[in-house]
C-alpha cells in the first residue's frame, strides 16, 4: 500500500515539476483572493484585521479547491480513471498518494498565503505553537475529503462544477474550526484552540478513514 | 484447462440501454479470437466487461477464472492485473514523457523498470521519442505508447479494441507479431476489428456481434500463428 | 389491485397520520398553553422540533442503508437511502422554515450564524449534494455506489448538528426535553411527543410511498427491459 | 452576426436545457459560497450588515466564474474549439452568443443570491431604482470580459485553473463598483452610486468592444 | 484552374519541432489524394495546416485561391467555411443529441436544416440514434455523426485524417461513395490513411510523406471511381 502511495504520490510531483500549474496558476490565484477579498471589505483595517484568520482560511479553501481539482484534472483525461482502475493499484494506496501529493501543494500554498497575510492585513503571527499543527490538521483534513470527492467526481462531464458543490460543505467545519483556532492564538486564548484543533483532527482522522476505507468502491465507478 | 473467458447469456446495460443483451462466449488460452460486427454491436461493450470495467447485469461470467458476479475487490484487483485493456482512450498523462508514462504504468501492475524499458525498445520508442511530453505526439506514436504499457504489464488476458487504428505498416506488423508471440506465450487475445484482412490474417477465430448478441462464432486458422513477427499467416 | 403504491396497511397509515395530523394541531393551536416566556410562539415548537428530530432519524436511516448497500449491494438498500434522504430533506426544510418563521417573531431575524443553524443549513446543503449525486446520469450501479458513499457522512453532520448546542455556546436553545425540564407544563409535553408520533408516522407513511415509487420505476425499467432486450436483439438479424 | 449569435445561444440554452448543469449544480454552489462567507466573518451581525454588498458580489463572482468555466468546458471537448474555427461562424457572433447565454444564466444567479443576501443576512433591497441597473451593466461586464478570458483559456489543458487566474483579477474593478453602487444604494446616497454605476457601464462596454474586436483572433489561438 | 492546394517548401514548426520540413504538393479540384507514411511523418499536421488550423511557418501555401500568409479574419472565414476536416476528435458536443449537433453545425455554415436531415439520412443515423445524445454513441457512430456533419456543409476540399477508423464495413463502403460522389462533383480530397487496401481502392494519386517531406508522388488510378458506393474500384 505505502510502495503504491509513494509511486502515486511521486508521479504527481513529477506532473507539477513539469507543468508548474501549481506554481505559476494555484499559487498566484490564492494571492489574488486575498487581494480580492481585501478589496471587497473595503480598505478599512479595522474589519480586516478582526477577520484576517477567515479570510486567510477562505483563500486557503478556495485555492485548495483548485488544487483538488487540478489533481483530479490529471486523472479524468484521455481514459486515464480507466487506466487507473486497470492498474492494480491499491485504492488505499492511490488515495494516500493523492492525499500526500494534495498535501504538500496545499501546506506550499499555507506558507505563501501566510506571508500574504502578514504583509497585506498586517497580521502579527505569533502563537505559533498553536498554528502550526492546526495548519497541519487542516490540510490533511482537506487534502484528505478533497481526494475523497476528486475521485467521485474524477471522469464525471460536469466534473468541474459538481466538485465545488460537494466539497464547500464538506469543507465549511475546517474552515470554521481552522479559523476559530487561528483567531484563539492570535487573540490570546489559546485554551479554546486546542479544542478546534481536536476538531480539527478528529475530522482529518474521519476522511482518512472514510477515503481508506471507500476508495475502492469510488475508484471501481470513478 | 478453464477457459480464459466465459459468458453464457451475459447482458449488460448502458443507462437502459441492452448494449449487450445475451452473450454466449468462451475463449481458450492461446487463443486469439477475432470479434467482428456493425457499428454499436457492441464489441466494445464486450470488452469492458470483460475487463470487469463494467457490471454484467444477468447471465454468467468468469474472467480468468474470477466469476464477474461476486467479484470482492482484492479478487477485482487480482483480475485486472492480469488483463491488459488497448481501448481508444490511451490512458495515458499528457503532461509527462513517454518513458515516464510506461514506467509509472508498468511498475503500478508489479513490472519493474526493465520490464519497461524493454517494452518501450520493442516499440521502437526509444529514441527521439522516448523524452517527449505524450501530448505531442503524433496519434499513432501515442498508440504506440499505450501498447508499450501493455507489454510491460505482460497481461495474461489482451483484450485489443481495434487495435490497428492509427498505426503505420511497420507498426501493424510490429503489433501482430507481438499478439502471435503473447498467444504463444499462453495469453488469451479478444480484438475488436473492423479491419477484416489484416485480423482474420491473424486470428485464429472469427465471431460476429451484432445487436448484442453473437450471430456467428467459427474457427478460421488452425493454430496460433507459428513465426514470431511473421506479418501474415499464410 | 389498486393502481397507486398504496396498499391497505399504508391507507390506514395515512388515515391514521391525517387523524393525527388534526388532533396535533388542535392541540398545538388550542389546547395547550402559551409559555411564559414564549407567550403564543411556543407552539411553533410542536412542529419545529418532532420534524428535526424526524428528519434526523430518516438521515440514519440514510446511513444504515447506505452502508447496508456497500455491504450487500443490494438494490433494495440504496433505494430506502434515497427514499429516506427525499422525505428527510422534506422535513429538515419544514425544520428550517419553522424556525425561521420563529426565529423572525422571537429574535427578530430570520436567521443568524449560530452553530445549530448554521450545522442545521450545513446538513440541508449536504443532503441536496447527496441527492444531486442521486440525479447524475449515470449507470444504475455506479450511482448508487457514489450515492452509499456520499450518504454515509449524513451521519457525522446529523450527530453534528443534534450536539451543537453542547458543544458550543449557541443563542439557539438547547436540550429541553431531555433535561427534565420543570417549566415544561404537562399538556405542553404530551402536544410535544403527539407531534413526534405523528410526524413519525408521516414519515414512514411518506418513506413507503417513496421508495415503492422508487422500486417501480425499477421494476418498470426492468419490465422494459425484456422488451428492449428483444429490440436489440432483432438488429443481429440478417448480420453475420 | 446576429444570427450566428442567436444560433450559438440557442445552442448553450439547450445544453443546459439538457444537462440542468447551471441550475443543479452552480446555483446551488452560489447559495453556498454566500454561506461560506458568512462563517468566515464570524457570526457577528455588526460586520456583516457593513459587508453585505462586498460579499454579495463576491459570491456572484465566484459563481459567475463557475458558469463560464462551464460555458467554455463544453467548447473544449473533444476537437470543439477546432470545429467553432473551423465552422465558419463569426467571431463576433460567436462571441455576442456566449456572452448572451452566460448573461442570462448570470442574471438567474444574481436574483437567486439576491434572495439569499435579503433573508440570510437581513439585507433590505429597497432603491431598485440603482440596484437593477447595476446588477445588469456588471452582469454585461462579467459576462463579456468572462466570455474573453474564456475562449482563451478553451482548449488549453490547464484551462481549469488558468482562468480563474486570468479571470478574477480583471474582474475586481466590476466587483469594487458594483459593490460601491450597492453600498451607496443601500446606505442612501445614491448619487456617488450614479457614478460607479458609469463605470460598470464603461467596463461593460469595453470589454463588450475588446471581445468583438479581438474574439477572432482568440478563437483562432484557442 | 489552379489548383486546390499548392504548398511549395512550406514548413511547419509545432513548438520547436518542424513537423513539415519542406513540403511541395498541388491538389486538384476532383482529385483524391492518399497520404500515406509512417507514424509521425507529419501527414495529420500537413492536413491542418491545409485548413489553416496551423501557420505555415516559410514556404508557399495556396488553399482554394487563398494565400495562407497574409490571411486576414474575413477571408480566413472564407476559406474556412469551404473546408471539411474529418479529424481524431470529432468536434461534437457530448450532451447534445446527433440531431442538434448535425444541425448546429450545419448551419453555422451557412446549410439549412433541410441538409442536416439529408446528411444524416445519408449516414443511417435517421433512426434511434437521431436523439441520442453524441456521448452515448459507439466509436464508429460518432465518426458517422461527424461525417454527417462534413457532408452537410458541402465543402470544396475534403481533408480527411483516417476517415475508415472505426467505421464498419457497411460505413467504410458508404464513406468510399461519399468521397467518390464528393469528387465527381468537382471538391479536392486529401485522405491520410494507414489502411492501404481500403485507401489505395478510391484514391486517383498517393502521395508518401516522411520526416516532414514529400518523398513519393505518383499516380495509381487514372480516373476517379465511376459508381457511387462502389465498395472498391476494379
Ligand atoms: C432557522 C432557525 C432554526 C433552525 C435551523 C433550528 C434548528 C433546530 C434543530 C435542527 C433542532 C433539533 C435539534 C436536536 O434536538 O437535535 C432544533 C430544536 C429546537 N429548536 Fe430550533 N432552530 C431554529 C430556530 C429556533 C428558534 C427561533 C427557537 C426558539 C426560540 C428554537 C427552539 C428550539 C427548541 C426549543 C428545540 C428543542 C431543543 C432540544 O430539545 O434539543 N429554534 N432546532
Ligand atoms: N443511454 C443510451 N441510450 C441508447 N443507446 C445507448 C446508450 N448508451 C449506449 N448506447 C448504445 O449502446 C451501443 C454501444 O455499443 P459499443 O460501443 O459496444 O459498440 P461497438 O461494437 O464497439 O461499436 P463500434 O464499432 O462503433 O466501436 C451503441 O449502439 C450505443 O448507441
Ligand atoms: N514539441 C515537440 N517536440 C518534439 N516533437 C514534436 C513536438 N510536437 C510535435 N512533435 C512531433 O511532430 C510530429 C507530428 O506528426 P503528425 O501528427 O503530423 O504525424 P502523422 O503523420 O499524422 O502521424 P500518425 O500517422 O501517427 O498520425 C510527430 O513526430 C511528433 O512527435
Ligand atoms: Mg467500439
Ligand atoms: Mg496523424
Amino acid at each position: 500500500m505505502l510502495r503504491d502511495a509513494a509511486l502515486v504520490a511521486g508521479k504527481d510531483l513529477r506532473l507539477e515539476a513539469r507543468s508548474r500549474v501549481a506554481l505559476n496558476q494555484v499559487a498566484p490565484f490564492a494571492l489574488l483572493v486575498l487581494m480580492l477579498f481585501a478589496f471587497a471589505l473595503d480598505p478599512d483595517r479595522g474589519i480586516l484585521a478582526r477577520v484576517t484568520p477567515g479570510l486567510y482560511w477562505v483563500a486557503v479553501l478556495f485555492s485548495g479547491l483548485l488544487a483538488v481539482q487540478r489533481a483530479f484534472a490529471v486523472e479524468s483525461t484521455d481514459g486515464v480513471a480507466d487506466a487507473l482502475r486497470l492498474s492494480g493499484l491499491d485504492p488505499a494506496g492511490v488515495f494516500l498518494g493523492k492525499v500526500a501529493a494534495v498535501a504538500v501543494q496545499l501546506l506550499a500554498l499555507e506558507v505563501l498565503l501566510g506571508l500574504g497575510v502578514v504583509v497585506l492585513y498586517g497580521a502579527d503571527p505569533s502563537s505559533v505553537a498553536l498554528l502550526v499543527p492546526t495548519c497541519l490538521a487542516a490540510t490533511l483534513g482537506l487534502a484528505a475529503a478533497g481526494s475523497v470527492y476528486g475521485i467521485l467526481a474524477a471522469g464525471l462531464r460536469v466534473r468541474e462544477t459538481l466538485l465545488p458543490l460537494l466539497l464547500l460543505p464538506v469543507l465549511a467545519p475546517v474552515l470554521i474550526a481552522a479559523t476559530s483556532a487561528f483567531e484563539s492564538a492570535l487573540g490570546g486564548f489559546p485554551g479554546e484552540g486546542w479544542r478546534w484543533l481536536g476538531l480539527l483532527v478528529v475530522f482529518a482522522a474521519l476522511y482518512t478513514g472514510l477515503g481508506l476505507a471507500t476508495f475502492g468502491v469510488l475508484l471501481e465507478d470513478g | 484447462m478453464e477457459p480464459a473467458v466465459h459468458l453464457r447469456g451475459a447482458v449488460s446495460l448502458l443507462g437502459r440501454f441492452p448494449a449487450l443483451a445475451g452473450v454466449d462466449l468462451d475463449v481458450a488460452t492461446g487463443e486469439i479470437v477475432l470479434l467482428r460486427g456493425p457499428n454499436g454491436a457492441g464489441k466494445t461493450t464486450l470488452l469492458r466487461c470483460c475487463a470487469a470495467l463494467l457490471p454484467v447485469t444477468s447471465g454468467e461470467a468468469m474472467v480468468l477464472g474470477h466469476d464477474l458476479a461476486g467479484l470482492t475487490g482484492p479478487a477485482r484487483r487480482a483480475l485486472r492485473r492480469q488483463v491488459g485493456l488497448l481501448a481508444h482512450a490511451t490512458g495515458l498523462y499528457d503532461e509527462l514523457t513517454v518513458a515516464d508514462n510506461v514506467a509509472f504504468w508498468a511498475r503500478a501492475a508489479g513490472a519493474d523498470r526493465a520490464d519497461a524499458e524493454a517494452a518501450m525498445t520493442r516499440l521502437e520508442l526509444d529514441g527521439r521519442l522516448r523524452d517527449v511530453a505524450v501530448g505531442r505526439l503524433s496519434a499513432g506514436q501515442r498508440r504506440r505508447a499505450s501498447l508499450a504499457v501493455l507489454l510491460a504489464r505482460r497481461p495474461a488476458l489482451w483484450l485489443l479494441d481495434e487495435p490497428h487504428a492509427g498505426l503505420d505498416q511497420a507498426g501493424r506488423d510490429l503489433l501482430d507479431g507481438l499478439i502471435g508471440d503473447g498467444a504463444r506465450a499462453g495469453a488469451a487475445v479478444v480484438l475488436a476489428s473492423h479491419e477484416r484482412d489484416r485480423a482474420e490474417s491473424i486470428a485464429t477465430r472469427t465471431v460476429t456481434i451484432a445487436g448484442g448478441t453473437i450471430v456467428d462464432d467459427s474457427v478460421v486458422g488452425a493454430a496460433p500463428p507459428v513465426a514470431t513477427g511473421a506479418r501474415r499467416a499464410p | 389491485m389498486n393502481d397507486g403504491t398504496s396498499s391497505p396497511g399504508t391507507r390506514v397509515l395515512g388515515a391514521l397520520t391525517l387523524i393525527g395530523m388534526a388532533v396535533l394541531l388542535a392541540f398545538a393551536l388550542v389546547i395547550s398553553p402559551a409559555d411564559e416566556t414564549q407567550e403564543e410562539t411556543v407552539r411553533m415548537f410542536y412542529v419545529h422540533v418532532p420534524t428535526a428530530l424526524v428528519a434526523f432519524g430518516a438521515f440514519f436511516l440514510t446511513v444504515a442503508a447506505s452502508v447496508g448497500y456497500l455491504l450487500r449491494r443490494s438494490e433494495g438498500w440504496d433505494v430506502m437511502a434515497g427514499a429516506s434522504a427525499e422525505v428527510g430533506a422534506v422535513l429538515l426544510a419544514a425544520t428550517l422554515v419553522s424556525g425561521m418563521l420563529w426565529g423572525r417573531v422571537t429574535w427578530g431575524v430570520y436567521w443568524t450564524w449560530d452553530a445549530r443553524l448554521t450545522l442545521t443549513a450545513l446538513l440541508f446543503v449536504l443532503v441536496l449534494g447527496y441527492l444531486a449525486v442521486r440525479r447524475l446520469p449515470l449507470e444504475r450501479e455506479r450511482r448508487s455506489r457514489l450515492a452509499a458513499v456520499v450518504g454515509l457522512l449524513l451521519g457525522p453532520a446529523t450527530v453534528a448538528c443534534h450536539y451543537a448546542t453542547t458543544w458550543w455556546r449557541t443563542l439557539h436553545q438547547g436540550p429541553t426535553i431531555t433535561t427534565a425540564d420543570a417549566k415544561m407544563d404537562g399538556t405542553m409535553l404530551f402536544t410535544f411527543f403527539l407531534g413526534m408520533v405523528v410526524f413519525g408516522l408521516l414519515y414512514v407513511w411518506l418513506l413507503v410511498h417513496r421508495f415503492r415509487v422508487l422500486w417501480l420505476e425499477h421494476r418498470v425499467e426492468d419490465l422494459g427491459l425484456d422488451e428492449a432486450i428483444a429490440e436489440r436483439r432483432r438488429e443481429a438479424v440478417g448480420v453475420s
